[in-house]
């Protein structure tokens, strides 16, 4: 995997930083800017996907303006922002881990566990949201933490004890779902709706927008912040860079290693108390896992190449990627499979455009 | 033809290669005939492994060319470098940790039988070559379990196996005893004779004078002298290589200081930043504080279950540099692990200031290891961020603090970087190795172990890394130096300790501290006792509590 | 008992196809997570060449052809260009999803599943005639699935090309400087799992059922990543690990007729893989204790 | 069609469904309804298609901006929206396919099914042909809801043969409505038990259920539309829910002002049954056919439904 080649991210590219400062000539820079690979490979996605278009009878010029409408526009942007926050939640679930050098794959599980654990305790505990939610966080750490000793007491992987972990735990979330949890009488696969006091606030009345968004926000830019300006941000990115240089130097790598896997985790558990206590105010089995957030953010955060501050915006990137897929197939009439196909070859030119963008900067560098 | 056989085997002819900033080779020419050693010597960071890099194909040059028996060729990959005829040992070593020692020999010239590898003829290939050229390695075990010392003979037996015309060699005896390096250039020389042309690049010039027929000097990129190695000397060599001769007095001793230092002082704040004629390096003999480091019947096992440590026990008071000689493999990586608390002990203690080191707890001893990739250093980090290493502490990190305390370092330790900010791999070899030496000696711990202390360092910094332990040591630390370089030993130690087989089997002080003697010991011979009554070979070690006993009479 | 072999055996099969191309990739230092894609795109167009062609041999020639140009689309990005492996998985991963179901409704006009009677299955081996009642009514390619993993360790352990393949997954650099070429054995590995995923896929469309639905890979090709994980390079714990978790599969299966809930089903194959996991390392230890 | 009012830019349908129609017969019968609704009030139609609930709901609010003739939502997913979106929208009309909201609202319509009914009618069947007197059923997901198959059928089968046992199998995994392979491989576990009729209700599933039933000599039972077609001779009939033509005749109402309340389909109404009950049985394809006994004794069963003279448990009542 080559997520964690360069997971310090410290290499900066200065001296294009100070190419870019010279070349003020207005020329030099918009040449630079169209020519920059970023920019080729938008542009050689769309050239594609109107190519694809074209050839099944889909009028681009009533596509692309349906997925603009349908992620920004038209009253979409609140789902969209619905979609971004467990998605950037997910990515950082990912990535606090990946900083570490482990692998967390089991996002689904800690976030199934965390979603059934926030209803359970919404109904049975009452209250407000708080317990709920770190109950959440909770059930998603210790699932994650459980990958810990096996990593380090026995050896297994954590790609490998996240993954299948995973499995088991969205397992157990269903089957509470459908049977111990399940709304009584109507034997449907989701818990009754949950109290309104442990409903998360929303921005507007039965709006999709909750104070899930500053909650994720702030916590992201905490550990933007952790990952570059403290001493234990420092060791994770050094344990990630070389273990034995890290435990040469004093790190308690193992002890390091798992409270990166149980904090990635309890991200993961939150993000799912998250879901299930904003709207539809329940544990609606599958509603966590089928719209794919943790693949989407682990696309992002590789796509992102071991710079933090870039996970929000390759997250933002995929999620309007996504709702504006939807906007296509509801406005354009483009069927699903044609978005699926659209989204596939958009993210297979990102992720050649975000190498090529990063090695040439090395090698100017 | 005529033209042909007169060209030299292999001609650089106006290479330059800029890294960003740093301009690496600058226009250098350079032509090595056939059945010629070649040596190419310069300080760290001169330019001596991205000119053979580009003489392999690693590197593309920005300008000049390569002409092979007088004919231009294009290298674009090792491919094309193998495909004329070339081959290299690299400075950092290029092996397959997950296959055999056999395997990572022959692997790309691997002899098949009816299309399947025949691996007796390659196992039988490489202990032959092996057995002549004197590289003792066992062909079947795993690259990746051997000792760095061992794996660098596995990369000569590499080149040895494919027989190239042209033989890069970077830094070959990095790691060799000098046992192992006199057989390299036996061979080395056999070579010449049939015709091959090689080119050496090391920092040891007594090896340069041995060994080749014409010296290369670069420095800063350029060369700056040209001399055939007859009518040459190693002073001549040094002024082209740093522009100045080396501290006059290296080999003489030092008279003792009249009383130990009572207090510890960190090397900070010691003096430092040796220049041209510098307080010479010597040994303070006879001169004994309070032991730093106590080792008593310390047992270490390795994965295997092997007693890789068996029953050693020794200590470094403070004020002393004690020396460790043995051939690589015989328990000093382990002794050492285990002193640093980055190994468990299988039984016997080890003493840090009277408290016994706990493995896995904050490491109490400044420690600069031997493997600089593997564990020194974090190779994709910045400079900074692996100068930080060890005294980060509290919650914020002040990026710009430890900036400005790096580059203070590189500034105190002439360290040859283009920005602190850079990745610690884009650094020479040497440059990374004084980088190591800089974050450590900054460490006020009362204990410095140091394992290859030059390992890949040119002549001036050798001479500065040597008067910085030494000062380490007169400001009253306890210094513990691994070294297979005998002759730095010599220099260095007060007390020189032989292990083999993991046992201490015998102590020698410097004076007695003869290659002879040493080398003996090193091989498990027997050797007259030259302090006192023995009782075996076995007992020739520093055996049991004795020197605890000597130190509280010291200390009383 | 019999019956239970088996009903492993057939499960086991595309997937072990599958884990072999992935174990061969992560060999030569690629990580393959498209598996379930191509496995997808496997059966699809087996399905698709053999309804054209009427003949299952030529559906799964088909199959391995298609398969192999597909997964040039991973070793292109990820090999040449260098780019992220897992990231170009994840999207053809969800290209293989939207454009086999888009192409099913082009070709056969309709959504969701695809079966026919014109549309002809991979015989028995009884009926070619090579009856061998341990394995029970299987197709041609489960022994070919097994057999192909004899031979990757065969390969991998004692051929020339096995043995560099080895070592450019172990050290890219070190290869280069021995003057292989290791783009040339990273995309050869690629497009190898390709023709093996496309077999998994026809074995699967064609062998264990006879239809094409969408999205019926369903997971095989993620199980088969973990046994990726497991193994390393070693195919006959790949192939250890994929028929424990069929084992495990089908005996929850079985357990499910005796009122175990289906969802502990489901997780059954995961823990038991885990634990075995578990077992081995604790064992692995306490051995290294002993000595 | 040429008698067929061309579509006017005003009239439009809309049909939302829960998740991707995919391999999902149900969903695809109720968009084959929707589209022929919308063909025969002249609208145009569109599906937008979720998979998840807060793509519903965004579904749902770009439907209502629309303004359609009629939004259609498909199952109980839209009970909590439904609830509350139509009371917002009083000039939008709503119509839900399978499930109704609570406190339901003047603008919204509903019709549901009793598949329970068709299931026991199926069991019948079963009971009486089959020799073993082992059923089993190989369903998508053990959920309750999927029980509204399983435990009728069981029923109808011990109703006219009380000695019969029957084994529920689940597909499950990463799939389970689209891993025939899966399915066909619970279906040989249940005959290599001894079952001699399996009923298939896992989608996609179905048709590896009745590779394996053929395989075996076996004989299964097809879900939601006529499947008998798909294996000649294995199939014994099918457990029809004929939601294309309550979601037409739903549809058709709404668009002539006759909205609001909740139309049951049960036996009684014709929306739930089973092929033997229909006069083109005979060219069905149907194994059923061949035994005029089992189809007479499953038409009285029907009566005796109808007349309230049998109850069948809804599982999800209790
Ligand atoms: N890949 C690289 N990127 C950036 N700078 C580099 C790179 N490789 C080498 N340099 C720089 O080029 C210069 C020459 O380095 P080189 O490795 O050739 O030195 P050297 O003579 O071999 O030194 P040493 O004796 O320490 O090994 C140094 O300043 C080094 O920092
Ligand atoms: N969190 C940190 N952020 C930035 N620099 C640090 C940090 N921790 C340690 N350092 C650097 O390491 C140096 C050595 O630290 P040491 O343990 O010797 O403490 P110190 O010299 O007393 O420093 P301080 O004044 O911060 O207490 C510090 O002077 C500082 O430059
Ligand atoms: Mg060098
Ligand atoms: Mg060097």
């Amino acid at each position: 995997m080559t997520g964690v080649e360069n997971p310090t991210g410290t290499a900066e590219p200065a001296p294009a930083r100070e190419a870019e400062a010279r070349g003020g000539q207005g020329w030099a820079v918009v040449r630079r800017l169209v020519l920059s690979p970023a920019v080729l490979s938008v542009a050689g996605a769309l050239a594609l996907t109107t190519l694809v278009m074209v050839a099944v009878g889909v009028d681009p010029s009533l596509a692309y303006p349906a997925l603009l409408r349908g992620a920004l526009m038209d009253g979409n942007f609140e789902y969209t922002l619905a979609a971004y926050v467990p998605t950037l939640g997910m990515a950082v679930a990912f990535a606090i881990p990946l900083r570490a050098g482990e692998f967390n794959l089991g996002g689904d599980g800690q976030l199934s566990l965390g979603g059934i654990a926030a209803a359970a305790l919404a109904l049975h505990a009452g209250g407000s949201y708080v317990v709920p939610l770190l109950g959440a966080a909770l059930a998603g750490a210790l699932l994650a933490g459980l990958s810990a000793p096996l990593r380090t007491r026995l050896g297994i992987p954590a790609i490998v004890s996240t993954l299948l972990l995973s499995a088991p735990a969205v397992s157990l979330a269903s089957y509470l779902a459908r049977f111990p949890l399940a709304e009584p009488g109507t034997g449907l696969a989701q818990t009754p709706l949950l109290p309104e006091a442990a409903r998360l606030p929303a921005f507007g009345a039965g709006s999709y927008v909750t104070i899930a968004l500053p909650v994720v926000a702030v916590l992201t830019a905490l550990w933007l912040y952790a990952d570059a300006r403290t001493v234990p941000g420092y060791e994770i990115r050094a344990l990630g860079a070389n273990r034995e240089f890290a435990r040469y130097g004093g790190v308690r790598v193992d002890r390091l290693a798992a409270v990166t896997l149980a904090a990635g985790g309890a991200f993961a558990g939150l993000v799912g108390g998250l879901i299930v206590l904003g709207p539809p105010y329940r544990f609606v089995d599958g509603a966590l896992t089928a719209p794919g957030y943790t693949f989407t953010a682990i696309a992002a955060v590789l796509l992102a190449a071991g710079r933090p501050p870039a996970v929000p915006w390759a997250v933002a990137l995929l999620t309007i990627l996504q709702a504006g897929g939807q906007g296509m197939e509801r406005e354009a009439g483009v069927p699903s499979q044609l978005t699926q196909i659209v989204q596939g070859l958009i993210i297979v030119i990102v992720a050649v455009g975000a190498v090529v963008r990063s090695r040439s900067a090395g090698r100017r560098g | 033809m005529n033209d042909h056989a007169r060209a030299p085997s292999v001609e650089l002819a106006g290479i330059t290669k800029r890294f960003g900033d740093v301009l690496a080779n600058d226009g250098i020419d350079l032509a090595v005939e056939r059945g010629e050693v070649h040596a190419v010597v310069g300080e760290n960071g001169a330019g001596k492994s991205t000119l053979m890099s580009i003489l392999y194909g690693l590197h593309r040059p920005d300008a000049g060319q390569v002409l092979r028996a007088g004919a231009p060729v294009r290298l674009r990959s090792p491919a094309d470098a193998i495909a004329h005829g070339l081959g290299m040992v690299h400075q950092r070593l290029r092996l397959f940790p997950g296959l055999s020692v056999a395997e990572n020999v022959v692997i790309g010239a691997e002899p098949v039988r009816r299309g399947v590898l025949d691996r007796t003829a390659a196992h039988e290939a490489v202990a032959e070559l092996a057995g002549r050229y004197g590289l003792g390695v066992d062909p079947a075990a795993r690259v990746g379990e051997l000792p760095v010392g061992v794996r660098q003979r596995v990369e000569i037996l590499k080149a040895l196996y494919r027989r190239a015309e042209v033989l890069i060699l970077d830094e070959p005896t990095a790691v060799l005893t000098p046992g192992e390096a006199d057989g390299l250039f036996l061979t080395v020389r056999e070579f010449a004779a049939e015709g091959v042309s090689v080119l050496l690049v090391t920092h040891k010039l007594e090896e340069v004078l041995a060994a080749s027929d014409r010296v290369t000097v670069l420095r800063g990129g350029r060369v700056t002298g040209r001399f055939a190695t007859a009518a040459t000397s190693a002073d001549e060599l040094v002024r082209a290589m740093i522009g100045r001769s080396l501290g006059t007095a290296r080999q003489e001793r030092r008279q003792p200081v009249e009383a130990p230092p009572t207090e510890l002082a960190p090397v900070d704040a010691a003096p430092v930043g040796v220049k041209a004629g510098a307080a010479p390096v010597g040994a303070r003999a006879g001169e004994a504080g309070s032991y730093l480091l106590e080792v008593r019947d310390l047992w270490v096992r390795d994965r295997d279950g092997v007693a890789a440590v068996a029953g050693v026990s020794f200590g470094v008071r403070a004020g002393e540099i004690v020396g460790l000689a043995g051939v690589a493999g015989s328990g000093q990586r382990e002794l050492v692990e285990t002193v640093t608390g980055l190994r468990r002990a299988g039984s016997g203690t080890v003493l840090l200031g009277g408290r016994p080191v706990e493995a896995g707890k904050e490491r109490r001893v400044a420690y600069v290891p031997g493997d600089r990739a593997g564990r020194a250093t974090a190779p994709a980090m910045s400079l900074a961020d692996n100068l930080l290493m060890g005294a980060q502490h509290g919650l914020r990190l002040r990026p710009a603090q430890v900036r400005r305390r790096a580059a203070a370092l590189v500034e105190r330790f002439s360290i040859r970087a283009s920005s602190v900010r850079a990745p610690i791999a884009h650094l020479s070899g040497g440059n990374a190795q004084k980088a190591v030496l800089a974050r450590e000696l900054s460490r006020d711990t009362p204990v410095l172990v140091v394992e290859e202390p030059t390992q890949g360092v040119d002549v001036g910094a050798q001479e500065q890394i040597h008067a910085l332990l030494a000062a380490a040591r007169d400001a009253g630390r306890a210094v513990l130096v691994q070294s297979s370089e005998l002759s730095e030993l010599r220099a260095l130690a007060d007390r020189v300790l032989v292990m083999f087989e993991g046992r201490v089997v015998a102590e020698l002080p410097v004076s007695q501290a003869t290659d002879e003697r040493l080398g003996a010991a090193m091989t498990g011979a027997t050797l007259p006792q030259p302090t006192g009554g023995a009782e075996g070979p076995e007992r020739l070690g520093v055996a049991g509590p004795q020197p605890v006993g000597d130190a509280e009479e010291a200390a009383g | 008992m019999n019956t239970f072999l088996a009903a492993v055996l057939t499960a086991t099969a595309p997937v072990v196809l599958a884990a072999l191309g992935g174990l061969l990739c992560s060999v030569s230092g690629v990580f393959n997570m498209a598996l379930e894609g191509q496995l997808l795109w496997g059966a699809f167009t087996a399905v698709l060449f053999s309804h054209a062609t009427g003949s299952a041999w030529l559906g799964v020639a088909g199959a391995v052809l298609a398969t192999v140009l597909y997964a040039a689309l991973l070793s292109v990005p990820a090999v040449t260009f260098r780019a992220d492996p897992v990231v170009v998985a994840v999207g053809t991963n969800l290209l293989a999803l939207g454009l086999t179901a888009f192409l099913m409704r082009q070709v056969f006009g309709s959504g969701g599943t695809f079966s026919s009677p014109d549309l002809s299955g991979l015989p028995t081996l009884a009926a070619l005639g090579l009856d061998l009642p341990v394995l029970g009514p299987q197709s041609p390619l489960v022994p070919v699935a097994f057999l192909l993993v004899v031979w990757a360790s065969w390969w991998l352990g004692r051929t020339r090309s096995g043995l560099r393949l080895r070592g450019i997954g172990q050290h890219a650099e070190a290869a280069e400087s021995i003057g292989l070429r290791v783009p040339v054995y990273r995309h050869a590995a690629v497009l190898g799992a390709g023709a093996l995923c496309g077999l998994g896929g026809a074995q699967l469309a064609l062998g264990n059922v006879t239809l094409f639905s969408e999205g019926m890979s369903a997971g095989r090709g993620w199980v088969a990543v973990v046994a990726v994980m497991l193994a390393g390079a070693r195919p006959w714990l790949g192939l250890g690990a994929c028929l424990l978790f069929g084992a495990a599969e089908a005996l929850g299966f079985r357990l499910q007729g005796f009122g175990l809930p289906q969802q502990a089903a489901d997780a059954a194959p995961y823990l038991i893989t885990l634990l075995a996991l578990v077992v081995a390392a604790a064992m692995r230890r306490d051995k290294e204790r002993t000595v | 069609g040429a008698g067929q009012p061309a579509a006017s830019p005003g009239k439009s349908v809309i049909l939302i469904t829960p998740n991707p129609v995919g391999t999902n017969s149900f969903l695809q019968l109720s968009v084959k309804g929707a589209e022929a609704a919308a063909k025969e009030i002249g609208a145009s139609f569109k599906l937008y298609e979720s998979k998840d609930p807060t793509s519903i709901a965004q579904n749902l609010d770009a439907a209502v901006r629309a303004k359609p003739t009629v939004i259609v939502g498909v199952s109980f997913s839209f009970d909590d929206l439904f609830a509350t979106v139509p009371k917002q929208q009083p000039g939008q009309q709503f119509l839900q396919v399978d499930s109704c909201a609570k406190e339901q609202a003047p603008n919204l319509t509903c019709v549901s099914f009793k598949e329970h009914e068709a299931a026991y009618l199926a069991g019948v069947e079963a009971g009486l042909l089959s020799e073993s007197g082992k059923l089993g059923v190989v369903a998508a997901l053990d959920s309750p809801f999927v029980h509204r198959w399983i435990d009728p059928f069981f029923a109808g089968a011990k109703s006219v043969k009380p000695s019969v046992t029957g084994t529920p199998l689940y597909v499950g995994g990463n799939n389970p409505f689209s891993d025939p392979a899966r399915a066909k491989s619970q279906a040989q576990t249940l005959t290599g038990q001894g079952v001699d009729i399996v009923a298939a209700a896992a989608s996609a599933g179905n048709q590896g259920v009745f590779e394996a039933a053929s395989a075996s000599g076996a004989k299964a039972f097809g879900v939601d539309v006529n499947q008998c077609a798909q294996s000649a001779g294995t199939i014994i009939d099918n457990v029809l829910k004929h939601v294309d033509v309550a979601e037409l005749a739903a549809i058709k109402d709404i668009a002539a002002g006759k909205a609001g309340g909740v139309k049951v389909y049960g036996l009684k109404e014709g929306g739930v049954g089973v092929n033997a009950l229909d006069d083109d049985l005979a060219s069905s394809g149907c194994t059923v056919a061949s035994n005029p006994d089992v189809v007479t004794k499953v038409k009285q069963v029907r009566d005796d439904i109808v007349a309230g003279r049998i109850t069948v448990t809804d599982p999800l009542a209790g």
